[in-house]
């Protein structure tokens, strides 16, 4: 028995079928299908866009969404992002995303999505639970991820055996609000992430800045790269800065301390040597002093990411040196010079917008 | 057997010193339903037939209830609930606090080869420990001989509940004559293929390939049990719900 | 005040001077929070809902009662490792012209979020979620009939918006008969999309769907109404719903492209490009 | 000073409930009650005792929403019930008791105020009997049984009569109302009184709630029953809980 | 409290597969109810309904009040659902759980909100006198379908249920006892059922009527259409779950029509039945001119 619609019985032509306005953000369906209102200029496009109809743009060939069917031929795998209902052969979308193949294997990147853990992802994240073995670090993921007490170098080098005092010392280590920066060693099943620091590049962050973004899953926000941590001059006075941009979208920027430096070049006189001057200090939870350009600086490179998130680009090593560059330039122009650090509204725009030319 | 050797008891009520079994040469057993107010008044806390077993220089009350309490021994069917770092907690009866299962509680099993349950999965187990002040504690090995002697994860197949005397008497040994309970063999001989195992927790497990079957052996379970049937109105039950399968 | 239908017959104009198949004026926005996962704006004539949603993420510390919101799919700590959908409604007090504040027991609103969490279960791919829970937090501004339908679209969009794999889109709407139950009339019409006032007076149900097929996933009818005009109403209320979807789809097709033309997606490989690898 | 009484025969059944581990209907001089229970079972942190079981009781008004009349009734049962269980049997459990109020006697000459519940003092001993009765059917542990009655003393023509099971109207124009449980024991377990009265008239009333409560159990023969024409007054309760037991256990055990 | 036992794996896989093979635990065809039982109490509005294993008990009640300042020409009506820990130990006083909630959304709009109850009728004296009618629904035992039961017991006892004559002369209004005059029915105009269906599977093609708790904690959604037996829907909620064809839902509602109209004539039958049980003492002899008081209204 198939749905019938009655109509009523003075038959009058139904209306049009609603004309769906393509590209506005805006949409409207009006009283008696009403026409389609394009407005690029919301969108902040360049002018030329407007004469090619979305629908038949190449770079949107690939957009989908949840239910479209991709394929019914059997020839392909689904991968992420899509699915295939019952008693057919049709891959079709779980995600508004884009579709991404590789070999046979089609999926669907989403426009936006929680972080997704990977093995050997550098991740900055938050101690939220310290358990008997073990602490529960929040990496903006969809669980939380487990850092084992074994899984860290202990105070007194790498050949140490743990104890139970270790384990009763837990704390001692890391405690609940510490910032960690740390490596996806191993995921589980369930797509649980365990973390390790073994190794002088993690561990304890002090000395600097946290921001959030969304992380590598799609969207703006921190994207894999091939270098998430580097070291970079601080303009106007200020001192070296560290930046770390988590995979997982955690950013830190830090004061950069030479200490830290100097364990390193000791690495290449040998590896032992070096880990058993790890020392308690790793895991001090003391600020360093700052001096206020360092501290400055550090607050504009945090502005500059913010920035460049909320314009929806992308954020890696190069468009933050740059975007920290074009910032330090933007400041000198104003009226108050180094000390505006302001990249909030129209001025982030003007920001994005000169890197992205 | 006549009443006056299994008289009614309420709780509280003084036992005649007659019934009390006076063997000198085995200490006296007391079973369940029976409490001893030093220095030597024993009492029943529940109603039910009072039951002396002059050989066995033993005494218990004969009831019936709902509510499981595990003892030392017992088969049960019990259920997974979560895994731990090394023993499974399981449920025997709802709202009770979980039972656990050791993971190296299984025919030759190690740390590396235990088998994997999953939270919802049946175990025919035994009850090693089960003390008051205590969660309890099951096996699904023997420790003797270390097989599992047909314990184990129930796999596929339904549970069906039963008043905890009726899964007593179908664990009898002699559960026709003793336990007047005929229904599995009768099914049997309607030519019903199926698997059961009893659970001293009311709990009966019948499986099998066909799932008709497996409902028929359970309604009769059932029906039995609830309306207290004889042998006489099991052969009838039995034939009728055989009949309606086919 | 009793709905004026007598004129309906005449011009088949309803009060506010839509046919009976139209929908109002449906507004949709997603990514109107910046610090939610998925968020959402939607008006659907001048009913307006405000939607953000958490996760999926760890769960939080449980929630004792009912108090907490309804949740859907499948409890945590149970047996089922499915993700679970908690959702939270709130009414604004100005929301409706009667200004009436309702407490967070309201018997209500906890129907409204049962329905709403095991109406999302149904689409949302729990399963891939295990341990977790999606927050789905709403927020009603503005009240003028099909509550219910607007809370589940706006919903959804926030749930495409914050990349949690479903099965399709559930979008929903309501439906409606122009004359009462009493009134007997056996030529009554179906109506789409009621507002407040036809919804006060009139039989209606709300509708959802999945996708564009005629599976009803919620159906929620709360006046008398002969069973002879249901197969109507829900046949015109299906039909809504797919025209629902086909706007949210639009919504969403306009955030990508938008993305796309910026440069923060890649425009990525589909079936047609193998050429060039 | 007269004893009279109006009521009829109690009756009960057992396992009414198919879903709880005990349960009895049991109705008396008007009042009828449902009780369950269950246990032992996992008790919420907040009652764990180390050393015994917590027994829960809940008493639930026909219509309306309890109110403090029906804590003060459960805390009241409650303390007597934990005395003939065996608590410590079931250490960190809890037992849980439930009794659903059905029918209560109502005053013919009264319009009552339904929707804040307020049980009458005398649905004690109805309560208590359910109660029990649960217990035997669920094989909780117990040091032995319990019965309860109540005793309204009424003015009538310038003298006072003792009336056992008093009716709503009784009790509206007693001068006090007694509630007394004795276990199979003899021992008093629960005596609450409301009222004036003077120790004499409570002694009174003791006795006649003891003749009721704590008759002997006939022997096989039956003789005393009616040869003791002293023994008129009100329901032979052990002898009821008695023979109610002995049809669960017949056909529990008919197999035996 | 302790959580709600959830049925084993073994135990969810084989009623599904049972169901799918249109067989049930019970024997049961998948659209039969179970045997559906009602008594009356000694007094009016008092429905013990079972259903199978599943037990509901509905006490009606009247109170004489002052309405509702915004409605001041009806009378006050109310359904009371609260779980007690007799249902189940999972349910705490006090604490209102989710199927509770559910139950009392239904019962409300299947019977309150359908104008089963003529409210005005309840109305004494315009924004003055009203009588408040209540109904306390308690679960005695909870084998599923815990709707379709609660609402027969509901009906049921309003329809028993007799509140005590009024008169109004002169301006003064006067409520007997029911010593004074018989007790008076309420004014009753339509009786509505709830009919419960129940989805099994992903793809929801299995469609049970009356399920029993097994079937409820392995069901994938539910649908409760409330009837009449003139064929008027007086609610329907299928809140959520798996999707369902819009065309099975058509069907699943004229099959719940039908058991609607059985509902109301059995409950037609058990209240004649009673009426001639409680007829033959004749009530009003035994009523005695010596206990006639003066009303306290």
């Amino acid at each position: 028995m198939p749905i019938t619609i009655l109509s009523p019985k003075p038959s009058h032509p139904p209306p049009s079928p609603h004309d769906i306005s393509d590209s506005d953000s805006d949409l409207s369906s009006d009283d008696g299908g009403g026409g389609a209102h394009l407005d690029f200029a919301s969108l902040g496009l360049p002018s030329h866009q407007k004469s090619t109809h979305p629908s038949n743009n190449p770079l949107f060939t690939n957009l989908v969404t949840p239910g479209t069917l991709i394929t019914p031929d059997p020839q392909w795998m689904r991968g992420h992002g899509t699915y295939i209902p019952p008693s057919t052969t049709n891959i079709t979308s779980s995600l508004a995303g884009i579709t991404t193949r590789t070999n046979k294997l089609i999926s669907v990147s989403p426009l936006r999505a929680r972080y997704t853990p990977e093995v050997g992802d550098l991740v900055v994240g938050r101690i939220l639970e310290v358990q008997a073995k073990r602490w529960r670090v929040d990496i903006n993921s969809i669980q939380l991820a487990s850092l084992p007490l074994s899984a860290i170098n202990l105070p007194g080098g790498i050949l140490r055996k743990r104890t139970e005092t270790d384990e009763l010392q837990i704390r001692t280590f890391f405690a609940e609000g510490d910032l960690v920066v740390a490596e996806v060693q191993q995921l589980f099943q369930d797509g649980g992430a365990i973390l390790h620091t073994r190794s002088l590049k993690y561990g304890k962050l002090r000395n600097g800045l946290f921001v959030a973004l969304s992380g590598q899953g799609g969207g703006s926000g921190v994207v894999r790269s091939r270098r998430q941590v580097w070291t970079m001059e601080g303009q106007n006075g200020g001192g070296k800065m560290d930046v770390i941009l988590g995979v997982n979208g955690y950013v830190w920027i830090s004061k950069h301390v030479e200490q830290v430096a100097k364990e390193l070049e000791q690495k290449h006189m040998g590896i032992t040597n070096m880990e058993e001057n790890v020392s308690a200090g790793v895991y001090s939870s003391q600020n360093d002093f700052i001096d206020s350009a360092t501290m400055r600086e550090i607050a504009r490179l945090r502005n500059v990411v913010t920035a460049l998130v909320e314009n929806g680009c992308r954020v890696d090593e190069d468009m933050v040196i740059r975007g920290y560059a074009e910032a330090c330039e933007m400041a000198m122009l104003g009226e108050t010079g180094a000390e505006d650090i302001y990249l909030g509204g129209q001025r982030g725009e003007e920001l994005t917008r000169t890197l992205r030319n | 057997m006549t009443t006056t050797e299994r008289p009614l008891v309420l709780p509280g009520d003084p036992i005649s010193p007659d019934l009390i079994p006076s063997s000198t040469s085995k200490p006296l057993r007391l079973g369940p339903g029976l409490r001893h107010v030093p220095p030597s008044d024993i009492v029943p806390v529940v109603a039910g037939q009072l039951i002396t077993n002059h050989q066995k220089n033993s005494m218990w009350v004969e009831y019936n209830s709902n509510r499981y309490i595990p003892a030392p021994g017992d088969l049960i069917i019990a259920q997974i609930l979560r895994s731990g770092p090394d023993l499974y907690f399981t449920s025997i009866s709802p709202y009770t606090p979980p039972a656990t299962l050791p993971h190296l509680s299984f025919e030759s099993a190690t740390k590396k080869t235990r088998p994997q349950l999953a939270p919802g999965a049946l175990v025919y187990a035994r009850v090693v420990l089960a003390n008051k002040h205590m969660d309890p504690e099951i096996e699904c090995v023997s420790q003797s001989t270390g097989k599992s002697d047909g314990l184990g994860e129930l796999k596929g197949g339904m549970v069906f509940d039963v008043s905890l005397q009726f899964a007593r008497r179908l664990l009898m040994a002699k559960s026709k004559e003793e336990g007047k309970v005929e229904v599995l063999e009768l099914l049997g001989g309607e030519g019903l293929a199926f698997e059961i195992a009893v659970g001293r927790n009311g709990k009966v497990w019948v499986g099998g390939e066909d799932v008709k079957a497996i409902v028929v052996v359970g309604r009769t379970l059932r029906e039995t049990d609830e309306g207290g049937l004889g042998v006489e109105a099991q052969r009838k039950l039995v034939r009728r719900l055989a009949k309606g399968m086919k | 005040m009793p709905l004026d239908t007598s004129t309906y017959g005449l011009a088949l104009l309803r009060v506010d001077g839509r046919r009976w198949n139209e929908l109002r004026r449906i507004h949709g926005q997603i990514r109107t929070q910046a610090a939610a996962d998925g968020s959402s704006y939607l008006e659907m004539g001048h009913t307006k809902v405000m939607c953000v949603v958490t996760g999926p993420s760890e769960p939080g510390p449980r929630r004792g009662g009912a108090a907490g919101g309804a949740s859907g799919g499948a409890g945590s700590g149970g047996q089922s490792k499915d993700a679970e959908v908690v959702v939270n409604i709130v009414i604004a007090g100005f929301s409706s012209v009667d200004r009436k504040r309702r407490g967070r027991g309201d018997k209500r609103t906890l129907e409204m979020q049962f329905t709403l969490s095991n109406t999302l279960a149904a689409t949302l791919h729990t399963h891939l979620f295990p341990h977790s829970q999606i927050n789905i937090s709403l927020h009603v501004l503005s009240q003028d009939g099909s509550l219910l339908a607007a809370l589940i679209n706006a919903a959804t969009l926030a749930c495409v918006d914050a990349g949690i794999p479903m099965t399709d889109y559930v979008t929903a709407c309501t439906a409606g008969s122009t004359s009462t139950y009493a009134a007997n009339d056996e030529g009554a019409d179906p109506l789409l999309d009621l507002n407040h006032q036809e919804e006060q007076e009139l039989p209606g149900l709300t509708v959802a769907t999945l996708g564009e097929s005629d599976k009803v996933v919620a159906l929620v009818c709360e006046s008398r109404v002969q069973i002879s005009r249901l197969e109507g109403m829900l046949a015109v209320g299906v039909d809504g719903c797919k025209q629902v979807r086909e706007i949210l789809d639009q919504v969403i097709k306009a955030q990508g492209r938008k993305m796309i033309l910026e440069g923060t997606v890649d425009k990525g490989t589909g079936l047609n490009d193998m050429d060039l690898d | 000073m007269t004893v009279s009484t109006t009521s009829t025969a109690p009756a009960a059944a057992l396992g009414v409930l198919p879903r709880a581990d005990g349960s009895a209907k049991y109705s008396h001089a008007g009042y009828t009650v449902t009780a369950s229970v269950n246990g032992p079972i996992e008790a919420q942190r907040r009652d764990e005792h180390p050393y015994e079981a917590h027994v829960d009781v809940i008493v639930r008004p026909a219509a309306g929403v309890g109110g403090t009349r029906e804590r003060h009734l459960e805390s009241i049962l409650q303390s007597s019930l934990s005395q003939i269980i065996l608590v410590k049997n079931f250490p960190r459990s809890l037992i849980q008791i439930v009794l659903q109020v059905e029918d209560s006697p109502e005053n013919d000459y009264v319009n009552t105020k339904l929707v804040q519940a307020s049980l009458n003092f005398s649905i004690m001993p109805a309560l208590f009997q359910t109660a029990v009765l649960a217990l035997l059917s669920a094989g909780v542990p117990i040091r032995a049984t319990a019965t309860a009655t109540a005793v309204a003393i009424v003015p009538q023509d310038g003298t006072k009569r003792s009336v056992v099971d008093p009716s709503p109207r009784d009790v509206e124009i007693a001068q006090s109302v007694h509630v007394l449980a004795f276990t199979s024991h003899d021992e008093l377990l629960l005596a609450e009184s409301e009222g004036d009265f003077t120790v004499k008239e409570w002694d009174d009333v003791y006795e006649t709630a003891k003749d009721v409560c704590c008759r002997p159990v006939p022997t096989k023969e039956g003789m005393e029953m009616v040869l003791d024409d002293e023994h008129t007054n009100g329901p032979d309760l052990r002898h009821f809980l008695r023979s109610t037991m002995e049809n669960k256990v017949a056909s529990d055990l008919h197999w035996k | 409290m302790p959580r709600e036992a959830e049925p084993s794996l073994n135990e969810k896989q084989f009623v599904l597969q049972a169901l799918h093979d249109s067989v049930r635990l019970d024997g049961r065809e998948l659209e039969q109810y179970r045997p559906l039982e009602l008594t009356f109490g000694d007094q009016y509005g008092v429905a013990d309904v079972t259903l199978g294993k599943t037990r509901v008990l509905a006490k009606a009640s009247a109170e004489l009040t002052v309405p509702y300042a915004d409605r001041p020409l009806d009378g006050i009506f109310n359904i009371a659902t609260e779980l007690s820990p007799m249902t189940s130990p999972a349910f705490e006083v006090n604490r209102p759980t989710e199927t509770e909630v559910l139950i009392s959304r239904l019962l409300e709009k299947t019977v309150r909100r359908s104008g089963a109850l003529d409210t005005e009728s309840l109305c004494l004296v315009a924004g003055q006198k009203c009588w408040s009618i209540r109904v306390d629904v308690h679960v005695l035992s909870h084998d599923g379908n815990l709707i379709d039961a609660a609402c027969f017991a509901v009906v049921a006892a309003l329809r028993h249920f007799r509140k005590p004559d009024t008169s109004m002369e002169g301006g003064v209004l006067t409520v007997y006892t029911p010593a004074e005059r018989e007790p008076v029915p309420l004014s009753w105009l339509h009786s509505p059922f709830c009919v419960t269906w129940s989805f099994f599977g992903e793809e929801g093609d299995v469609a049970v009527l009356d399920a029993t708790w097994m079937e409820e904690q392995v069901r994938s959604g539910s649908c409760t259409i409330s009837l009449n037996k003139h064929g008027e829907i007086c609610q329907i909620a299928k809140l959520g779950g798996v999707p369902v064809e819009a065309v099975s839902l058509l069907q699943c509602t004229n099959v719940a029509l039908v058991k609607a109209k059985d509902m109301s004539s059995k409950l037609d039958r058990w209240l004649a039945e009673d009426a001639r049980r409680r007829d033959k003492g004749g009530l009003l002899a035994e009523l005695s001119a010596e206990n006639d008081r003066v009303p306290d209204m």
